[in-house]
C-alpha cells in the first residue's frame, strides 16, 4: 500500500513528501478499509448464521427483506440505531459507557496482523500471532467492566463467567499455536502462511514437493491435534454455543449485555461477530494455509513484488483476488462449522467447561508441543544437533518417520487423556453423590 | 527514537511511576490497593530495564530477558497475593490492612 | 519525525503518570483497578516506542489480560469497604517518603548522571540491528537457561500455591441442590422414614 | 439415520466404555443430515427431513373444519332472517364477557321478540374459547376461520351486528360437515322464530339497510303520487310466487302505506302516539302515515309534503320528521276544519 501511495504522491504528482507522511497515509487508507470491512463482516455473518441455523432446524430463516433476505441485517441495524439508549440509575455511568468501546476496540486491533492475500497484510509484525492473542485478551477487561458497571446480578455473573472462560481457554489456544510456532520457527503470521506451500507435505519440510499451495498444517498429526484443540478454544473464546455460558439466555438473561440497549448493545454484538470472524480467519490462516491454494503461488511469482520488480500488475490483481477468495471461503466454511456445532450441541455447565479446559485440553496441547519438538527434530535436525541416526535418510523418509511418530504420540495422548478425563468425571459424580449422602444423613 | 527522546526522560517517567507505586503500597488501606501499588513499582522497574537495553546495549538481550523474568515474578506474585487476600477475606471478612492485626499483642 | 515521537512520548508519559496517580488516590477500588489497566496500557505503548515489541505484547498479555483480571476478580470476591477511610493513618509519612525519594534522590541522580550512550541511531544514522524475538528465544535456552528453568518452577509453584491457599474443600462448600437432586433427596428421606416406621412397628410387634 | 416419529429416543451413554468423542460426531451427523435435507421442501409433513416452513403470506395451510378463531352470527340466505333469538346464553357463558345483546321488542305491542336488535362482540378481548358457539341453542354463533384481523386501533375491533353477520352458505363452505350435522334442527328452530317476528325484525343487518332504503324510495313515490290514484298502483311489485326478502319487505311497506291512504277518516293526531316505540323504522312509518293523513285531510297543504322528501338517515331525524309531519297535518286539519 505504501509503495502505491509513494508512487502516486512522489512520482506522479512530484510532491516529494517525507517517508513518514507516506507511511501515515498508507496506514490510514488501510485502516479505513479495514474499518469498513469489519462491520460488513458482522452484517454478513449475522445473516449467514441465521440462514444456516434455520436450515439445520428445518426452517428457512429470514428471507423477506430483499432477495433471499440480504437486507435483513440492514433492517436490524436501522432498528438498533433507533432504539433508546437506557442506562440504569444505579449504574456506574462512565464505566458503563466505556465498556462497549473497550470490547470493540481489541477486535478492530486484531485486524492489524491478519493477512488477506499474498502481500496483503496491514502490518507484518514479527510477533503477529502473539499480538493477536494478547490483544484479544483485552476484551475480557471490557466484559468485566460491562458486567460490573451495570450493577445487575445477571450482568455480573455473566461477566464473571465470560472472563473466567476467556482467560482459561486462552491457554490451550496459545499452547496449541505454540506447537506450530515451533515447527515454523517464527511468530509472524505471514511466515506461517508461506510455510504451508506444497502438496499435503510442506515444501519447507520436503523441498522436492511441488508447490500447489496445499501443504497445510492440518495434514500433519501435530497440526491436526492443534487444530482441534484450537478450534474448541476458539469456540470458547468467541462464546459460541457449546460454550455460550456467559450469555446463557435461559439462565442469566443476556449475561453482561443485560443492561445494554440500542447501539451500545449493537457494539457488543459487533464485537462478538467480528471476533468470531477473526477466530475463523486465524484458524483458516494457521491450519489451512490462509490464502494458499492452487494457483496463487504461481500467480504471485509473476507479479510485481520486492523480489520480482519486473512483474505484471495484472498478476498482482489476479493473485490478490484468488488469494482473498481462498481465504474468505475457508473462513466462511469455519464459520459454518461454528454454526453447525451450535445447531448440534447443548450448552455446557460452567464446571464442565472448566474441567474440560484445564484437565483435558491443556494437557493435550502440552503433549502436542512435545510432538512438535519431535517433529522438528526428525525433519530438520542433523548430526550437528546431536541426531546422528537420521543421516542418510531422504527428506521424504524423515517426514514419514516424523509423521508416524507424532501420530502415535498424539493418538496415545488423546486416548489416554480421554480415559483419564472420563474417570475424573465419574469420580466427580461419585463425590457429588457423597455430598448428597452426607446431606441426607444430616437430615 | 533514541535521538528524539533522551534516556533521562524515560528514566524520570519510570522513577515517577515507582514513587507513585510506593506511595500507593504504603498508604492504601485496601489490600488489593497495596498489591496494585506493588504492580506499579514492578512496571517502573521494567521500563527502566527496557530503556537501558534500548539505549545502552541494543544488541544484547539481557534487558528484555530480565524484564520478562520480572513479569513472570509479577504474575506469580499477583496470583499468590490475590489468593492470600481471598483467604484473608474468608477468615476476617475484611481486606483492610489495619484490621488484620491478630498478631498485635 | 522527531517531533512526532516526542509528542507521542509526552502523551504516553502523561497517561502513565496520570493513571498511576488515579490508582493511588481514587476511592472506588474498581475504578483504581481500571486506572491501573490504563497505566499498564500506557507502559505497553511506551515499550512500543522503545522498539521492544515483544515486551510490549507480553505486557499486554500478562498485565492487562491476566493480572488486572485477577485483581478485578479479587476485588469482586472481597467486599469493598466503601465509606471507610481510603488511606492509612500514616499516609502523610508515606507521601513524604515517596516525594522525598523522587525529588531528592531519583530526579537529581538521573538528570545529573552522564550516560555512556552509544551513537544515536534512527533515521539519520545507520539502523542498528535490535535484538528481537529470535535472539530472546535463543538466549533463554543458552545463557539464561538456569534462570528460565527457575522462572518456570516459580510459576508452577505459584500456581499450586495459589490453588492451595484459595482452595475450599468440596465437602465444605455450600452447595445448592438442583431440582433433580432435591427430588432424589426427598425420595430417600421418605424411604428412610418409612423404613424407620417399619422398624418401629416390627419392634412393637416383638414387644 | 431415520428416527421414527413419536418415539422416545433413549440415548445410550455407554458407561464403562471408553468414550472419545464418537457421540459428538454422531450429533454433528444428525444436524448435517437435516441441513442437507432442508434444500427440498417437506410436503407431507411426515418425514423428518426437509423444510417445514410455510411461507405464510405467500402460501397458507388449509384450515381444518374445526378450527376456530372468532365468533360470527349466521343468517339464512333465503329468508334473510338471523338464527339468533337473543336468548342471552352466549352472553352469560362468555368468560371474558365480551358479548352484549339487546333483545328485540315488538314496536306495537312492546313484547319480546325472538331476535336481537343489537349484538356486539369485542373481538379485542375475545379469547376464542368457542363457548358461545357451543352453548348456542339455535346454532346461530359459529367460529369463523378468518385470522387476519389486526387493525390500527382498538375501537374497530368492537364488532357490531352488521359486521358479525355471515350467510349460512359461507359457514357451510368453510365447515360443511359441521353444518350438515346441525342444519335440520337449526332451520326448524329458525322457522319457528320467524313466525314470531313482526315486520323486519330479525333480518340480517345488511338486508335491513337495503330494506330501509327501498322503503323510503317507495314511500316517496307513494307520497308523490296523487291521492286518488293511490290504491291500485302503490304496489308495483307483482305478487310473484317467490319473492326475494327485499321485495317482500318492500311490498309490505307499500301495503301499509296504501292502508294509511285508505283510512280517510283516520284522526291525524294518531301519528305522534305511534311514536312511542323508540324505533327508527316505526317512526319513519309514522311519519309516512302522518304525511299521508295530512294529504288526505287538506288538499291545500303543501308543507306536508316536505317531511316525506327528507332523507331521514337516522332515528332522530326520522322522529323529528314525523313530529313535523304530524304538526303539519294537525295544522292542515285545523285549517280544513275551520274552512
Amino acid at each position: 500500500m505504501q509503495d502505491v501511495v509513494n508512487q502516486v504522491i512522489n512520482t506522479t504528482f512530484g510532491w516529494n513528501w517525507p517517508s513518514w507522511a507516506i507511511a501515515l497515509i498508507g496506514y490510514l487508507i488501510v485502516a479505513v478499509i479495514l474499518f469498513a470491512i469489519a462491520p460488513f463482516q458482522m452484517l454478513f455473518l449475522t445473516l449467514y448464521e441465521r440462514r444456516a441455523i434455520a436450515r439445520m432446524q428445518d426452517r428457512v430463516g429470514p428471507n423477506r427483506v430483499g432477495p433471499e433476505g440480504i437486507f435483513q441485517p440492514l433492517a436490524d441495524g436501522v432498528k438498533i440505531f433507533t432504539k433508546e439508549d437506557i442506562v440504569p440509575d444505579a449504574a456506574d455511568h462512565w464505566v458503563h459507557f466505556i465498556a462497549p468501546c473497550v470490547v470493540v476496540a481489541p477486535t478492530m486491533f486484531m485486524f492489524v496482523v491478519l493477512p488477506w492475500g499474498p502481500g496483503m497484510v496491514p502490518v507484518d509484525l514479527n510477533i503477529g500471532l502473539l499480538f493477536f492473542f494478547a490483544i484479544s485478551s483485552v476484551s475480557a477487561v471490557g466484559l468485566l467492566m460491562a458486567g460490573w458497571a451495570s450493577s445487575n446480578k445477571f450482568a455480573l455473573i455473566g461477566a464473571m463467567r465470560a472472563v473466567a472462560q476467556m482467560v482459561s481457554y486462552e491457554i490451550p489456544a496459545v499452547i496449541s499455536l505454540l506447537a506450530l510456532v515451533l515447527i515454523t520457527g517464527s511468530l509472524s503470521i505471514v511466515d506461517m502462511i508461506s510455510y504451508q506451500g506444497g502438496l499435503f507435505i510442506s515444501s519447507r519440510d520436503v523441498a522436492s514437493v511441488p508447490d500447489w499451495g496445499l501443504g497445510w498444517f492440518i495434514f500433519t498429526p501435530v497440526g491436526f491435534l492443534a487444530f482441534v484443540a484450537f478450534f474448541i478454544a476458539a469456540l470458547a473464546e468467541g462464546e459460541r454455543t457449546p460454550f455460550d455460558i456467559p450469555e446463557a439466555d435461559s439462565e442469566i438473561v443476556a449475561g453482561y449485555m443485560t443492561e445494554y440497549s440500542g447501539m451500545k448493545f449493537g457494539l457488543f454484538y459487533l464485537a462478538q461477530y467480528v471476533l468470531n470472524f477473526l477466530l475463523c480467519a486465524i484458524t483458516s490462516v494457521i491450519f489451512f494455509g490462509g490464502w494458499q491454494g492452487p494457483g496463487v503461488g504461481w500467480l504471485y511469482a509473476q507479479a510485481i513484488t520486492p523480489v520480482n520488480p519486473q512483474g505484471g500488475w495484472v498478476f498482482n490483481v489476479l493473485a490478490g483476488v484468488l488469494g482473498v477468495v481462498y481465504f474468505l471461503s475457508k473462513t466462511y466454511f469455519f464459520f459454518f462449522v461454528m454454526v453447525w456445532i451450535r445447531g448440534a450441541f447443548a450448552r455446557l455447565r460452567i464446571d464442565q467447561l472448566m474441567d474440560f479446559g484445564w484437565k483435558f485440553l491443556i494437557p493435550l496441547t502440552l503433549v502436542n508441543v512435545i510432538s512438535a519438538a519431535v517433529w522438528v527434530a526428525l525433519t530438520k535436525w542433523g548430526a550437528a544437533d546431536g541426531l546422528a541416526f537420521v543421516e542418510g535418510w531422504s527428506p521424504l523418509v524423515r517426514w514419514a518417520v516424523a509423521f508416524v511418530v507424532t501420530l502415535a504420540m498424539n493418538l496415545g495422548a488423546y486416548l489416554y487423556l480421554a480415559r483419564i478425563f472420563a474417570h475424573s468425571q465419574a469420580e466427580r459424580e461419585r463425590l457429588d453423590d457423597e455430598v448428597l449422602e452426607s446431606l441426607i444423613n444430616v437430615v | 527514537m533514541t535521538r528524539a527522546i533522551p534516556l533521562e526522560a524515560v528514566l524520570v517517567v519510570a522513577a515517577a511511576l515507582f514513587c507513585i507505586g510506593l506511595f500507593g503500597a504504603l498508604s492504601r488501606r485496601n489490600l488489593v490497593g497495596v498489591l496494585m501499588g506493588v504492580e506499579l513499582m514492578l512496571n517502573s522497574v521494567n521500563i527502566n530495564l527496557v530503556a537501558f537495553w534500548r539505549y545502552l546495549e541494543p544488541r544484547f538481550i539481557t534487558g528484555p530477558t530480565f524484564a520478562i523474568f520480572i513479569i513472570t515474578v509479577a504474575a506469580a506474585e499477583a496470583a499468590v497475593g490475590l489468593a492470600m487476600i481471598i483467604a484473608i477475606y474468608r477468615s476476617w471478612l475484611t481486606v483492610n490492612i489495619d484490621s488484620v492485626d491478630s498478631l498485635k499483642g | 519525525m522527531d517531533l512526532l515521537i516526542q509528542i507521542i512520548f509526552g502523551l504516553l508519559s502523561a497517561l502513565i503518570i496520570g493513571a498511576a496517580m488515579m490508582v493511588v488516590t481514587v476511592r472506588n477500588v474498581i475504578h483504581a483497578a481500571l486506572w491501573l489497566i490504563a497505566s499498564f496500557f500506557g507502559v505497553a505503548a511506551l515499550y512500543l516506542t522503545l522498539e521492544a515489541e515483544f515486551i510490549a505484547v507480553v505486557q499486554v498479555l500478562v498485565y492487562v489480560g491476566a493480572i488486572s483480571i485477577l485483581v478485578l476478580f479479587a476485588i469482586m470476591l472481597t467486599r469493598s469497604s466503601e465509606g471507610e477511610r481510603l488511606l492509612t493513618q500514616h499516609w502523610w509519612a508515606a507521601a513524604i517518603i515517596s516525594l522525598g525519594l523522587f525529588g531528592a534522590v531519583l530526579l537529581p541522580t538521573l538528570v545529573g548522571h552522564h550516560w555512556n550512550l552509544p551513537l544515536p541511531t534512527g533515521p539519520a544514522g545507520t539502523p542498528e540491528s535490535l535484538a528481537g524475538v529470535e535472539e530472546l528465544g535463543r538466549g533463554f535456552v543458552n545463557e539464561f537457561l538456569i534462570q528460565f528453568e527457575v522462572a518456570g518452577i516459580l510459576l508452577t509453584v505459584a500456581l499450586i500455591g495459589a490453588i492451595v491457599i484459595a482452595f475450599e474443600e468440596r465437602s465444605r462448600r455450600r452447595r445448592v441442590l438442583t431440582l433433580s437432586e432435591e427430588h432424589i433427596l426427598r425420595q430417600r428421606q421418605q424411604a428412610t422414614a418409612t423404613a424407620a416406621q417399619a422398624a418401629l412397628v416390627t419392634a412393637d410387634a416383638a414387644d | 439415520m431415520d428416527i421414527p416419529r413419536g418415539n422416545i429416543i433413549v440415548m445410550d451413554r455407554r458407561r464403562g466404555k471408553l468414550r472419545v468423542g464418537q457421540g459428538l460426531i454422531q450429533g454433528l451427523k444428525v444436524v448435517w443430515d437435516h441441513w442437507a435435507g432442508s434444500f427440498h421442501k417437506n410436503e407431507n409433513f411426515s418425514q423428518i427431513h426437509g423444510t417445514f416452513t410455510v411461507e405464510y403470506p405467500d402460501e397458507r395451510l388449509p384450515l381444518p373444519q374445526t378450527y376456530r378463531n372468532m365468533p360470527v352470527l349466521l343468517y339464512d340466505d333465503e329468508s334473510g332472517h338471523e338464527l339468533c333469538t337473543g336468548c342471552y346464553q352466549c352472553q352469560r357463558i362468555c368468560p371474558p364477557q365480551v358479548i352484549h345483546i339487546t333483545q328485540a321488542k315488538d314496536p306495537v305491542t312492546g313484547k319480546m321478540v325472538p331476535a336481537a336488535t343489537e349484538f356486539i362482540i369485542e373481538y379485542d378481548a375475545c379469547m376464542s374459547c368457542g363457548f358461545c358457539a357451543e352453548v348456542c341453542p339455535f346454532d346461530s354463533i359459529k367460529m369463523d376461520h378468518v385470522y387476519e384481523l389486526s387493525t390500527a386501533d382498538r375501537v374497530s375491533l368492537t364488532m357490531r351486528k352488521a359486521q358479525l353477520n355471515r350467510p349460512i352458505s359461507y359457514y357451510a363452505s368453510i365447515a360443511p360437515d359441521l353444518w350438515a350435522e346441525v342444519q335440520a334442527g337449526a332451520m326448524k328452530k329458525l322457522q319457528g322464530s320467524i313466525k314470531r317476528r313482526p315486520d323486519v325484525i330479525g333480518l340480517a343487518a345488511v338486508l335491513t339497510e337495503k330494506i330501509k332504503a327501498r322503503r323510503l324510495e317507495l314511500a316517496a313515490a307513494a307520497a308523490a303520487a296523487p291521492a286518488a290514484a293511490a290504491p291500485a298502483p302503490a304496489a308495483p311489485a307483482a305478487p310473484a310466487a317467490k319473492l326475494t326478502p327485499e321485495e317482500k319487505a318492500a311490498k309490505l311497506a307499500a301495503m301499509k302505506a296504501t292502508n294509511a291512504n285508505k283510512g280517510v277518516a283516520a284522526p291525524p293526531a294518531k301519528a305522534p302516539v305511534e311514536l312511542s316505540p323508540a324505533d327508527a323504522k316505526a317512526a319513519k312509518l309514522a311519519a309516512i302515515k302522518a304525511a299521508n293523513a295530512a294529504k288526505q285531510a287538506g288538499a291545500a297543504a303543501p308543507p306536508a309534503e316536505v317531511p316525506a322528501e327528507l332523507p331521514p338517515t337516522d332515528a332522530k331525524a326520522a322522529k323529528l320528521a314525523a313530529i313535523k309531519a304530524a304538526n303539519a297535518a294537525k295544522k292542515a286539519a285545523e285549517q280544513g276544519n275551520s274552512e
